[in-house]
């Protein structure tokens, strides 16, 4: 079946779509532009939240929280405290990117790889609707992720056990530095 | 709701934080550059899932996998940031090459 | 010590034989320490030490006082801007006294040594390598005296603002306010004229 | 009933619930901290027992010019103080006051308030770095490690109950401690969950909870002794009221999900159907009010931690304990 | 690479102690934890201070030269603005000091008085000690009990003396009576008020219980105790050789007390034990505090027994005229030891007069102390020292 433009634009949930989907492109963009280090992470933030939002909007109520509060309320806090703790000058700091003889080529790149997979998809899974769903009920996806995933999720837990070691290791005070 | 939408703004999002991995000299926006491409992965992911009504749920499943991974790697990234910084006073990635040949 | 509390507890029933306690502890620190001299009134203690021995003298001297209570100095001047001058001018000589103070913790010993430094060359040795507490007391007194106190790295001034001139508790420096205006209760020391007739206060020990 | 109408009727509901809330427990911090100090505290405003003093206070702040610095990054100053109050309202949504009386009933009820409270980190960092003011970083980077340090223990109570309860929606865990745990001859019992050996796991919460809200003896990120006020330095007039509010409204919200996990929420032995969704609020309300008590006793009567002590404590005690918590409750729910 | 990250390079291979760069922070003039206008300019890695520089002067008045040109009546109403929170204190000694050089002697009972009055001062001091140190810590309520409690006695003060902070009470050859400076055995002079032993004793009693109800709210806390057991840790030799005196001296061991080892006043004929503890730390100051606000309250009851009746004021001339002479005078204030050093050239000003301020020697020791330690550290070690900025800036 064939969807119009003014087909889709009739159905609330694309508005909501477009809703969340501007914000998150545009913080995106600012993410990997902004002049300011810290600003930068904040629009990281946005977009992030603009995917949580996509996720429950999906259906995926627990995969949206997730990111909630394991991006935007960890890592994105990691972040910032990396970036304050080594240098957060407030205001422009023009030395984040590479000069322009970089960052061209880094665009023509981007804007390529968005056209060459936009076309495939486009091409692909012309007017393919998602079919309306029930939200996703967490027990389902508990009682999946410990019979069905239960060997990837070990897996996941071994590299989580990694990192915090490693982690640690990095960050130990060195036995020899002077401790009053 | 069609499935390309979701996945166009994915791909935007990728490439944005593709443009952003190459260009952005400091370490830490690298980092998030990267976290942009992930979080663009698990767009993909959560929307296939949806869309083809997976009962075993492996698009949300992966995605979660991501998430826990991107958290690994960033708290390893940072680390490792925050203790080239104490050595070097600086975050810039390029100016780490004394592995240079 | 020779010196027992109850001689510095109340200076009119010191006796005379307990003056001479005090003086003969006076004696035999100065004595031990080889100072120059020493004197005693009021049951202070004042040993005298030279210029070039100050640090070591007050270093041995610490072994029995080990309590570093203070250090400042005096100037005495022939003339004073403000406020009364010394008895004698014409006898006086010109020179700055940088005193400092130890004690005892367990007694009342405590002496105050005297070193005598000339106006035109004010220094002397720092004690601060030995006493941690001496450098604000040798930063204010070099603020306030411009005496220079050789290895004090540290003598910015403590109490004035970086771009203050001048040394305030030199006796040549006037005090403004009391240069514009002079202290009103300076009255209040002028014999009152009802009690001035009374005789029974007049013939106090004005001594 | 028409969707639009209901929300906004939620909506108004709700915020009025809280600030009122909120005003009621500054009030009640008032006048306990007063007591306690053997003093009477507000007396005038109002007339009869000051109660109107938080009202005053809240216009005084208002009228105040907001100041930012010079050299502030002022969009982000701005913006930190909606941050940190969004995060706090947002509890409310999910928190049910009878059967029936819940703004929306989430699956997720217990990870979405996890989710959207770990957000007012991001709104005091925010706070502290664009202030442009060294105590206000040092204060937004003491709240951040605080926070994340506390944010495992108070996640790891949380899974215990929620493995107890066997579902994460709020009004699931309610009525799972409604439920009969065991009958004494005809006599059915039912328990909240602290009763059902949860007073290790409640304890961790409550304390992870005060050290959530950085109140004394975790109020490090503000200690006015040592950074001034930390990231609330530099912040005057309705910015600084929208933080104020917002640790009060946060108090009462986490003493409300503390309520609703381990004390049965507006569940009370005998009080079913209908009467539940009438005296529910009021239960729910007895019991957040004995919670808050505690958190404001405490306040008032201890001296704030070090740094390091309380990120040790944190990690050597608090997380171990919780863990053990875990196991324990599971390895019961296993068995029996 | 550079010489510059050649040597970087080296010192990172010693030491691969984590640093962020260093910040450079002020702490004051103007903060709460700085009892007034002390200014410190650390230098702090995160929390860790590398070096402390405190600045001082902010409030500096210059006594000494204003003492310069006033006549030692005048001085005695200066010199109980040096340090305000225990004003008579700070008069005794430097009225000693000029009794001394003059050859007066107070009479017994002004004696008595003035030592009633220096361990009100003392009590009302370490009260205010007691309340604002938890609630540097961050104990909001110990403040309000105890400075409750001070109130009693600042009142004791004022109902004697006519001010709470201020008495300027002493007079050369005794105390203020009802005739001004002249007063004689003829003249009936004004005495203590009537009852006013009795209210003293009511609060001496209501000052034992205080001193139970913060045993009970604050030493025998474990938060407290966390805070300040082994934090700023000053060893006896270090305390000596920086000058620190009183009840800091004290809680490092050294049992140095001028009321017993040089008695004054009427020290000598009451019983009271000096306090001192071994540990040197932020605890040991505090505990020495609360002990001698007991030791006092010991002091003030013994006193209102043993306070003979009599004349409270000396004959002295109408014109105070100091002979030649250098006298050192000293008292155990509640802060240390507090000492003046008046040179006296005969008239009736001194030629010179050095004040030995407590809580300036007591500050010297602030870089040492505050080398590497933690920020919320700094503020529990520079309240145990228990200073008064006027009594710093003189």
């Amino acid at each position: 079946m064939t969807v119009s433009l003014a087909d889709w634009f009739r159905e609330a949930a694309n508005w909501a779509f477009m809703i969340i989907a501007i914000p998150t492109l545009f913080a995106g963009w600012r993410t990997v532009t902004s002049n300011n280090i810290v600003r930068a992470v904040l629009y990281l933030v946005v977009s992030l939240a603009g995917t949580a939002a996509l996720f429950i909007m999906l259906g995926a109520e627990f995969v949206g929280w997730t990111v909630v509060l394991v991006y935007i309320g960890a890592v994105i806090i990691l972040f910032l405290i990396g970036i304050m703790i080594t240098r957060a000058p407030l205001g422009v700091d023009a030395d984040l990117s590479h000069a322009r003889n970089v960052r061209t080529p880094a665009a023509v790149l981007g804007v390529l790889l968005f056209a060459v997979i936009g076309y495939a998809v486009i091409d692909a899974f012309e007017n393919s609707m998602i079919e309306p769903f029930e939200p996703t009920a967490t027990a389902d996806l508990a009682n999946l992720l410990f019979s069905r995933w239960v060997i990837p999720f070990e897996v996941v837990s071994f590299v989580l056990l990694a990192a915090l070691i490693g982690g640690i290791a990095l960050a130990r005070k060195d036995d020899n530095g002077a401790q009053r | 709701m069609t499935i390309i939408q979701f996945v166009l703004l994915g791909t935007a999002l990728f490439s944005m934080g593709l443009y952003g991995v190459i260009t952005r000299k400091n370490a830490v926006l690298v980092l998030a550059s990267v976290e942009l491409m992930l979080a663009a992965v698990n767009i993909n992911l959560v929307s296939f899932d949806a869309y083809l009504a997976d009962q075993l749920h492996a698009g949300q499943m992966l995605a979660l996998f991501v998430i826990a991974l991107a958290a690994a790697e960033v708290g390893i990234g940072i680390a490792i940031v925050l203790m080239i910084y104490r050595n070097r006073q600086t975050a810039d990635v390029d100016a780490l090459s004394e592995m240079k040949g | 010590m020779t010196d027992t509390p109850e001689a510095a507890v109340d200076a009119s029933e010191t006796t005379e034989l307990e003056m001479t306690a005090a003086e003969t502890y006076a004696a035999s620190l100065t004595e031990r320490l080889g100072a120059t001299g020493y004197s005693e009134e009021f049951d202070t203690v004042r040993v005298f030490v030279e210029r070039d021995a100050w640090v070591e003298t007050i270093v041995a001297a610490s072994e029995e006082l080990p309590f570093f209570s203070w250090l400042s100095a005096i100037d005495w001047s022939k003339t004073t801007e403000v406020g009364e001058g010394v008895d004698e001018p014409e006898t006086l000589e010109e020179r700055f006294e940088v005193i400092c103070r130890l004690s005892s913790v367990e007694n009342a010993d405590g002496a105050i040594f005297v070193a005598t430094v000339p106006k035109d060359d004010a220094s002397i040795g720092s004690l601060t390598p030995h006493f941690g507490g001496a450098e604000w007391h040798e930063r204010e007194a070099h603020e306030m005296f411009d005496i220079a106190f050789e290895g004090n790295k540290n003598l910015v001034p403590l109490y004035l603002p970086d771009d203050f001139i001048g040394h305030p508790l030199l006796k040549s420096y006037p005090l403004i306010a009391r240069e514009v205006k002079p202290w009103p209760g300076d009255v209040d020391v002028e014999p009152m004229p009802d009690v001035a007739s009374d005789s029974q206060d007049a013939e106090g020990s004005d001594t | 009933m028409n969707f639009w109408l209901l929300l906004v009727i939620e909506v108004v509901v709700m915020l009025l619930l809280v600030l009122t809330s909120s005003l009621v427990v500054i009030y009640a911090e008032l006048k306990a901290g007063s007591h306690m100090q053997s003093r009477i505290g507000p007396y005038y405003a109002g007339g009869r027992w000051g109660w109107a003093q938080p009202l005053a206070d809240g216009l005084k702040f208002l009228q105040k010019e907001d100041l930012s610095p010079t050299g502030a990054d002022k969009t982000v100053y701005g913006f930190a103080p909606y941050v940190v109050l969004m995060s706090t309202l947002a509890i409310f949504v999910v928190i049910p006051l009878g059967p029936d009386l819940v703004a929306v009933d989430l699956d997720v009820g217990v990870y979405f308030v996890l989710a959207i409270s770990s957000l007012s980190v991001l709104g005091i960092l925010m706070a502290g770095w664009s202030s442009a003011n060294k105590y206000s970083l040092m204060g937004g980077l003491r709240a951040a490690a605080q926070l994340i340090a506390y944010e495992l223990p108070l996640v790891l109570a949380v899974v215990a109950v929620v493995v107890q309860a066997g579902t994460m929606s709020l009004n699931g865990i309610v009525e799972a401690q409604n439920d009969v745990w065991f009958s004494l001859g005809s006599f059915d019992v039912a328990l909240p969950f602290v009763l059902r050996g949860q007073v290790l796991g409640f304890a961790i919460f409550m304390i992870a909870a005060v050290a959530e809200l950085s109140r004394i003896p975790f109020d490090m990120p503000i200690a006015e002794s040592e950074l001034t006020m930390g990231y609330l330095t530099e912040y005057s007039g309705i910015r600084f009221t929208m933080f104020f509010l917002g640790e009060y409204a946060s108090m009462v919200g986490l003493s409300a999900i503390a309520a609703t996990l381990f004390l049965g929420g507006y569940g009370f032995p005998g009080v079913t159907g209908t009467w539940a969704n009438i005296l529910g609020p009021g239960i729910l309300i007895g019991k957040i009010a004995v919670l808050v008590f505690l958190i404001i006793w405490i306040r008032w009567t201890w001296p704030r931690l070090r740094e390091d002590q309380l990120q040790s404590m944190a990690w050597t005690w608090l997380i171990p304990l919780a863990l053990l918590n875990i196991a324990l409750i599971a390895g019961f729910k296993v068995v029996f | 690479m550079t010489s510059r990250e050649m040597m970087h390079r080296s010192e990172s291979a010693v030491s691969i102690e984590l640093q962020t760069p260093d910040m450079t922070l002020n702490i004051g003039p103007q903060h709460p934890s700085t009892h007034g206008v002390l200014r410190l300019v650390a230098k702090v890695d995160g929390e860790r201070i590398r070096e402390v520089e405190p600045v001082i002067g902010y409030m500096h008045r210059g006594y000494e030269k204003l003492a310069e040109v006033r006549t030692y009546a005048q001085i005695t109403a200066l010199v109980n603005r040096i340090d305000w929170v225990s004003g008579f204190a700070s008069e005794v000694p430097f009225i000693l000091g000029v009794e001394k050089l003059m050859g007066v002697e107070a009479p017994e009972r002004a004696q008595w008085i003035r030592l009633i009055l220096s361990e009100l001062a003392r009590i009302s001091s370490h009260l205010v000690f007691i309340s604002s140190y938890p609630l540097e810590l961050g104990a909001t309520t110990p403040l309000m009990h105890s400075l409750r409690e001070r109130e009693y006695i600042l009142e004791l003060i004022e109902e004697v003396t006519g001010g709470r902070f201020h008495p300027n009470f002493n007079r050369v050859g005794g105390v203020k009576s009802a005739y001004g400076g002249g007063s004689t055995t003829k003249k009936q002079s004004m005495d203590l008020p009537a009852g006013f032993f009795k209210r003293t004793s009511e609060a001496m009693d209501r000052m034992d219980k205080i001193c139970d109800d913060i045993d009970t709210l604050v030493t025998g806390n474990e938060l407290i105790k966390m805070r300040t057991v082994g934090v700023g840790i000053i060893p006896p030799d270090k305390a000596l050789e920086f000058g620190l005196s009183g009840p800091n001296l004290r809680a490092s061991g050294v049992a140095y007390d001028l009321r017993k080892s040089d008695s004054y006043l009427t020290y000598d004929q009451v019983e009271f034990d000096v306090v001192s503890r071994p540990g040197g730390d932020c605890y040991d100051r505090y505990l020495v505090r609360l002990h001698e606000v007991r030791e006092s309250v010991k002091i003030i009851r013994q006193a209102i027994d043993m306070i003979p009746s009599g004349p409270l004021q000396a004959k002295v001339p109408r014109v105070l005229k100091a002979p030649k002479g250098h006298v050192y005078s000293r008292a155990e204030n509640p802060k240390g030891e507090f000492g003046y050093y008046i040179v006296s050239e005969g008239g009736k000003m001194p030629y010179r007069l050095k004040i030995r301020s407590t809580s300036f020697s007591n500050l010297t020791i602030l870089p040492w102390i505050l080398k590497g330690q933690l920020i919320p550290d700094l503020v529990a070690i520079m309240g145990s020292l228990d200073f008064v900025l006027g009594d710093v800036d003189r």
